[in-house]
């Protein structure tokens, strides 16, 4: 029982992150029928949106500390962030500190403006083409951001910690009457999962409640006919994708902690997020959500030592066994549109 | 002749010659020049540019003629290195039983997938057949390994059975070869500067990329490529005039899946070694994008495209900062540091952003790869010449 | 002789009754419409005839097979072809190939890999996809790519594939919606002319009264999905049930 | 063509080395050359290759700055590094054998396909007499078998698995990097010191090759020790996220997880299991422990401050104050500004061994160089004593156990060491059952 909620806790975490990068994907993939490669390296951007802002805070100046010595016995320069010259010591480690969920606020105007660009300069002009070319210009755009990143940043994982006060992990098992350390559960991962659960909910309200949702919904459905009555869709869907790289971009950001970032991990995510929006069937937002926190709670289980005991190699392959089964039995996924993509 | 057409007979005559001539064309400077870092002639890459053109033909027939999108052709090719790779380790260094098994063990493989993705459609279908080969990748790079290799793969080893062929002689090593003609045998040839290289397995994978290309050429002319193009073109109409389009699309699947096997077999017969990672999504996302970078549905196309990632992949990953500087040695010091800097990101280490860039300049200045690229350079040619005609 | 008789037809999708107690038979070289208003069922009544929609009750009886439970492409082989709303031709292929496909259909069947053969050899189905196209005037187009050819062309080609494969019967699901009054007389001539030169039934889906008093023999009027009445032409005519049905659309009766 | 001769030969000459020789419009004879790649005119080239590109790529990025270090040393430039401290004195810095030392690079992405390729294309086009490099088994492994096949000497890289000189051994193939049998008998010893002996452990390992045989090795030395293993749970190679695996770990009564990962997996892992907490938890009335049997330190740092007092094992640290090792760190450093990985010292060692094998035998013959290195002593190259055993070309050395510092001062300053287990602790017999099913085969010179 205890390791039936655990798993199914974990699988919730997991499920968030693939649920984010799933209703990125399906607004741009799932509505505007765009097949985008580059959905993976987006996610990767914003993680290393957070990894910047850090950077950027942490620029020093060095100061030569003579009582210890360095790696070849030279006196050791110590780095001291600017950001303590201009706040004092403290403010300034809280800052450092506190990196990551600052850079929310730095990620989202990047995100967007680097979501309008690559729909104005590349997208736009491939809505038309066939799915192909979709595929070969969104790949090298993909491998294009990927290298620029290894470049400036390598190609190792930059440890980037959440703050203090998040840290370790708190006992849920013991607060709902379970035997202690049955059920633990990191922080972090429990912010991750509110805060994915606030972006959706955002993305859908926005979506249902305001006539900009609308209109794009209704583009999506039909975009000649909502062309036709002098609304500019065109200059929506800018906005759309630009919304679309934000909340993947997002998802990059409260990422870090968790995993440390690296220069492929958007590739890491590719494949997984397009299994997580067929599944949950074109076109639908919900399907999505709901496909990927299925998936994270599927591939939780599977994990389980008991699991792999029985079934020997079951962890490896759980996510594409579940998306042959229900594309087997659910012809579109499980709460896809007819006709989009089936072509 | 060989029952083609006039323009089909010309492609397959120039497939030819380029298959041939390969070894000059691949290293045309002298070997000691500063270009020859871009010399490609030599037996290694020769038998890939065949091979991974053999692949890429194959898969071409599925999703140029009939538009299905697979998303899993690796595993097929893997699938046939490791039936070859175990026809060497129990039976023979021979390569022949090895191609055969593997087109075989392919097909029966594909047959499989094909019979259970085409249930689907779109995009559908596209996420079923790499759903089939991450599943083969995972489970051969890890509970598999007793009959994989797992993550070491499996080479031929001095103490395998290998039924049929005498024991080793004392220190020999087992190579591979067809009736004694060992693969890796070269012959080589100096004119003057130059220097070229005529390798016995290049010509043999070359000889199967010739008569791929030529049953590829006879299938799209065939009243089956035909209801293949029919299926891309609209299923339904198909239907009700009576043909049932599943067959057919599972046809062309399988043929493409042992086309793939062929590949991966003849990996094998060139480098006795079989792994995983073929069989990962990326190896089939790249026969995606040789395929649409040559041209898709064009008969050309998927060899050239072939050729050009295969070229970047061997060529331009292996230019590094060491070379830039000799090249550039003869500008004054500032300004050689300054092009070396510009140009250092986009080779050696650098080679896939420019392997990424490629990409999108062809996509974006050539809707149909490289294929239209060639032929609207022979359309300008050919416009010029006219005008110049008209002049005289 | 009845060529297709449907014997108490009935289709259900979930609690909607579609189409109930059917019972209607084409006799051999007649032309038959099936007209009612929208919404009578029409189509769901071609459907299930083609092998589309399965029905939930009664029988489809052709030329002596009975239909239920074939796939469309059986029934097509039988000797069943179709005409869509909208032209469903192959875009991507030229008009002479378009041609050629329904002729391979109809010798080969539904499957064979003929792989290794080479089209251009198939000078016997050549020659007769030239003779259909040049019969329906589109002889001069057989290089055209299907795609880029007008509304009215598409659909003679589309009759022209049909006509390839000599069916029995000729299905026709509603061939000059949308047409100009022009093109829509032009459509009326050819069908005439099909029934006259060939040995052929056909039934036809229609909308547009005056083509179907312009070539009917006999005409069953469908409404609220069952059949209302079924009778020749002049007998329809007039008849009171039919107005009823049609009462409040401007029909030019 | 009629007046160009043809002359048949089993391998390549080979082109980038300029050569008095090409610039003759002559044709070499098979005589010509008795070895695969034998050097022509007045330079021998090597073949590095190394991960550029994939997640190992900035490892490969320090292999390669070893490889040039070494190139330079043995050309004669630089101070000398480890050649002034190696107990051979066979190299005298005007390059091997007086052929000035080039090298070509390429890039493995970590995958085996593309090592061989790139191997091969060494081989053929560029005439490499010589491969070294890599960054994991896999690669190790494909690679070696297939320099048995042309002819050539592979001198591996980093390649930790058991089966690199077990099962998968080869005639022309050494390996100098130290291996996950070594690792779990250094370890268990300081481990049982540290944490005492009755400890139940929990291991999570990599579900491939690799991971298999440092699991086994752990296991059996530790369990040797007393150790009780609750549970061993194998995890996907592309697993990223490793949180329903180790959650986990404290129902099952486990009071210490051995984390046999490597890379981007060991960073994630680790990252994970502080995450949730549990080097802070107290199982059986005593502090839970991780432990990471491989580390890398450059990986390390991808884990942060998480490394901080976990135990594990390493084949060499820049912090060791042997005179080879400072002489390493000194020229390493001074050249590129931070001290070198463990990647580059096994790879910088490896090309020197290789170099100062074939002055010893006065050949690049591939066999004459397996018969100088095998069974060679040598010292003075930042491991102590050191034998390359001739049964299994691999190198018998000290195995470092560290601990992941609790107060860097740089951000190459991760990890402490323990302990030196002495070379005898970690020897075993050539067929102790984790080295089985392989054998060497003879020495292929090629041509």
């Amino acid at each position: 029982m205890d390791s039936i909620i655990l798993q199914i806790l974990n699988g919730l975490d997991k499920g968030s992150a693939y649920a984010l990068i799933a209703l990125g994907l399906t607004l741009i993939f799932g509505t505007l029928g765009v097949v985008n490669f580059a959905h993976g390296a987006l996610f990767m951007i914003g993680a290393f949106c957070a990894v910047t802002l850090n950077r950027i805070l942490t620029l020093s100046h060095q100061v030569i500390d003579n009582t210890r010595t360095d790696f070849l016995g030279n006196p050791l320069k110590v780095d001291i962030p600017y950001i303590y010259d201009f706040f004092g010591e403290n403010i300034g480690r809280a800052i450092i500190d506190w990196s990551v969920p600052l850079s929310i606020l730095f990620a989202i105007p990047i995100m967007i403006a680097i979501g309008v660009i690559m729909e104005r300069g590349l997208i736009r002009h491939f809505y038309h083409r066939p799915h192909a070319d979709q595929i070969l210009v969104t790949f090298g755009l993909a491998i294009v951001l990927q290298e620029v990143i290894k470049f400036y940043y390598g190609a190792n994982p930059i440890p980037s910690p959440a703050p203090e006060a998040f840290k370790g992990s708190f006992d849920f098992g013991a607060l709902v009457g379970f035997d202690p350390n049955t059920i633990i559960y990191p922080y972090w991962r429990l912010v991750y999962f509110c805060f994915s659960l606030i972006v959706i909910g955002a993305i859908f309200a926005f979506l249902q409640f305001t006539t900009f949702g609308m209109v794009v919904r209704a583009g999506m459905a039909d975009r000649e006919t909502v062309g036709l009555l002098g609304i500019d869709i065109d200059r929506r869907f800018t906005i759309m994708f630009g919304i679309a790289a934000a909340v993947t971009g997002l998802a990059g950001v409260m990422y870090v902690p968790i995993n440390p970032p690296n220069y492929h991990m958007g590739m890491d995510f590719l494949v997984l997020s397009f299994v997580v929006v067929v599944v949950g069937g074109m076109g639908s937002l919900s399907g999505a959500v709901l496909a990927g926190f299925m998936l994270g709670i599927l591939e939780s289980f599977a994990s389980m030592r008991e699991v792999i005991d029985l079934l020997p190699g079951i962890n490896q392959i759980i996510i594409y066994l579940v998306a042959i089964i229900i594309l087997l039995t659910r012809p579109r996924g499980l709460m896809g549109r007819r006709g989009v993509m089936e072509d | 002749m060989f029952k083609l057409n006039k323009k089909d007979l010309r492609t397959l005559i120039i497939v030819i010659l380029l298959a041939l001539f390969a070894p000059f064309l691949l290293n045309p400077f002298p070997t000691d020049s500063a270009l020859a870092q871009f010399n490609a002639g030599y037996p290694d890459l020769m038998q890939r540019f065949v091979i991974f053109g053999i692949f890429a033909v194959g898969f071409n027939i599925l999703f140029g003629l009939t538009g299905y999108l697979s998303f899993g052709h690796a595993a097929f090719l893997g699938a046939g290195s490791y039936a070859a790779i175990w026809m060497m380790k129990l039976l023979t260094m021979n390569i022949i039983p090895a191609i055969i098994i593997s087109v075989i063990v392919a097909g029966i493989f594909s047959l499989f997938v094909g019979w259970i993705s085409l249930r689907r459609s779109g995009i559908y279908f596209s996420i079923l057949t790499l759903a089939f080969s991450m599943m083969s990748y995972q489970l051969a790079y890890s509970v598999l390994t007793p009959i994989t290799g797992g993550e070491t793969g499996l080479q031929p080893k001095v103490n395998d059975p290998r039924l049929l062929d005498g024991a080793l002689a004392e220190g020999a090593i087992p190579k591979a070869n067809l009736f004694g003609l060992d693969m890796s045998q070269s012959y080589d040839m100096s004119l003057g500067a130059w220097s070229f290289t005529f390798n016995s397995g290049y010509y043999i994978a070359a000889a199967f990329l010739i008569l791929s290309f030529y049953l590829s050429i006879r299938i799209f002319r065939s009243p089956f490529g035909m209801m293949l193009r029919a299926v891309k073109s609209n299923q339904q109409r198909m239907t009700y005039t009576g043909l049932d389009p599943k067959p057919y699309t599972l046809a062309a699947f399988v043929i493409s899946g042992m086309y793939a096997g062929l590949a991966g077999g003849l990996l094998v017969a060139m480098d006795t070694q079989a792994g995983a990672e073929r069989m990962f999504w990326t190896a089939s996302g790249e026969v995606v994008l040789m395929t649409i970078l040559g041209g898709v549905g064009t008969l050309i196309g998927p060899v050239l495209g072939s050729g050009a990632i295969k070229y970047m992949e061997n060529i331009i990953s292996k230019i590094n900062s060491d070379i830039l500087h000799t090249w550039f040695a003869f500008l004054p010091d500032g300004l050689e540091n300054v092009i070396v800097a510009i140009i250092y990101p986009f080779i050696g280490k650098g080679w896939h952003l420019t392997l990424g860039l490629l990409f999108m300049i062809v996509v974006i200045a050539l809707p149909g790869g490289l294929v239209e690229g060639a032929q609207r350079l022979s359309r300008l040619f050919k416009k010029g010449k006219n005008k110049s005609n008209e002049n005289e | 002789m009845e060529l297709l008789e449907i014997k108490d037809l009935g289709k259900r999708f979930g609690g909607l009754q579609a189409l109930s107690e059917i019972n209607l038979s084409v006799m051999k070289n007649t032309v038959h419409a099936i007209i009612g208003p929208n919404g009578a069922g029409k189509s769901t009544l071609l459907n299930c005839i083609v092998g589309k929609l399965m029905p939930s009750s009664g029988s489809v009886m052709f030329d002596g097979y009975s239909l239920l439970g074939r796939s469309a492409h059986e029934i097509n082989q039988l000797g069943i072809s179709r005409v869509f709303q909208t032209p469903e031709v192959f875009g991507d292929l030229n008009v002479l190939e378009n041609m050629l496909i329904p002729c391979l259909a109809k010798r080969d069947g539904a499957f064979r890999l003929h792989a290794l053969k080479s089209i251009d050899d198939e000078k016997q189905l050549r020659e007769k996809a030239e003779d259909v196209l040049e019969d329906m005037g589109l002889i001069d187009k057989r290089h055209m790519k299907a795609a880029s050819m007008s509304r009215g062309d598409k659909r003679r080609l589309e009759i022209a594939m049909c006509l390839a494969q000599d069916p029995k019967l000729l299905l026709l699901d509603e061939p000059t919606a949308g047409m100009a009054r022009a093109d829509t007389n032009n459509t009326i001539d050819l069908l005439k002319r099909i029934k006259q030169e060939r040995d052929i039934t056909i039934a036809i889906i229609e909308h547009d009264m005056h083509v179907v008093f312009s070539l009917a023999d006999h005409i069953t009027v469908l409404a609220q999905g069952t059949p209302l009445v079924s009778d020749t032409p002049d007998n329809i005519k007039g008849h009171p049930k039919v107005k009823e049905a049609y009462l409040g659309e401007t029909q030019q009766v | 063509m009629t007046k160009s001769n043809f002359t048949r030969r089993g391998v390549l000459r080979t082109g980038a080395v300029a050569g008095a020789g090409l610039s003759l419009p002559t044709i070499f004879t098979s005589s010509a050359s008795a070895f695969t790649n034998e050097p022509q005119g007045g330079s021998v080239t090597l073949g590095f290759n190394v991960p550029q590109s994939g997640p190992y790529a900035d490892e490969g990025a320090d292999e390669l700055r070893a490889y040039e270090l070494a190139v330079e040393h043995l050309n004669g430039g630089g101070d000398g590094g480890m050649m002034n401290t190696f107990s051979s004195k066979a190299l005298r810095g005007n390059g091997i054998l007086g052929k000035k030392v080039e090298y070509v690079t390429g890039d493995t992405q970590t995958k085996s396909d593309a090592a061989r390729a790139s191997a091969k294309s060494m081989i053929e086009k560029d005439g490499a007499v010589m491969i070294t490099g890599g960054s994991s088994s896999g690669v190790a492994v494909a690679v070696q078998a297939l320099c048995q096949e042309a002819g050539v000497i592979f001198m591996a890289g980093l390649t930790h698995s058991n089966d690199t000189t077990g099962k998968d051994k080869r005639a022309n193939g050494f390996r100098h990097f130290f291996n996950s049998y070594m690792s779990g008998a250094a370890l268990a010893p300081v481990l049982a010191n540290a944490y005492g002996t009755d400890r139940n452990a929990y291991h999570l390992t990599a579900d491939y090759n690799w991971g298999y045989t440092t699991e086994e090795a752990v296991k059996d030395s530790t369990e040797a020790l007393g150790w009780n293993t609750v549970a061993a749970v194998k995890t996907p190679l592309t697993q990223t996220d490793f949180s329903s695996y180790i959650a986990p770990v404290l129902q099952s009564g486990a009071d210490t997880l051995v984390l046999n990962h490597y890379g981007g997996n060991m960073v994630n892992s680790l990252t994970n299991a502080v995450q949730f907490g549990l080097r802070d938890k107290v199982v059986n009335n005593k502090d839970f422990q991780i432990i990471v049997p491989l580390y890398s330190r450059l990986m390390a740092r991808g884990a942060g401050a998480n490394v901080k007092g976990i135990f594990g094992s390493t084949n060499w640290h820049w912090s060791l104050q042997d005179e080879g090792s400072k002489a390493f760190v000194r020229s390493f450093g001074t050249k590129y500004g931070f001290p070198p990985s463990q990647a580059a010292h096994t790879c910088y060692v490896q090309t020197l061994l290789y170099a100062d094998a074939v002055e010893r035998a006065g050949s690049f013959n591939p066999c004459a160089v397996v018969e100088a290195l095998e069974g060679y002593e040598f010292d003075g190259l930042g491991n102590g004593k050191t034998l390359y055993r001739a049964e299994d070309h691999q190198c018998f050395k000290d195995v470092l156990v560290v601990k992941g510092k609790e107060n860097p001062t740089s951000e190459f300053d991760l990890l402490e060491i323990v302990e030196v287990t002495p070379v005898e602790q970690v020897t075993y017999d050539p067929n102790h059952p984790q080295f089985q099913g392989g054998s060497l085969g003879s020495c292929n010179p090629g041509a």
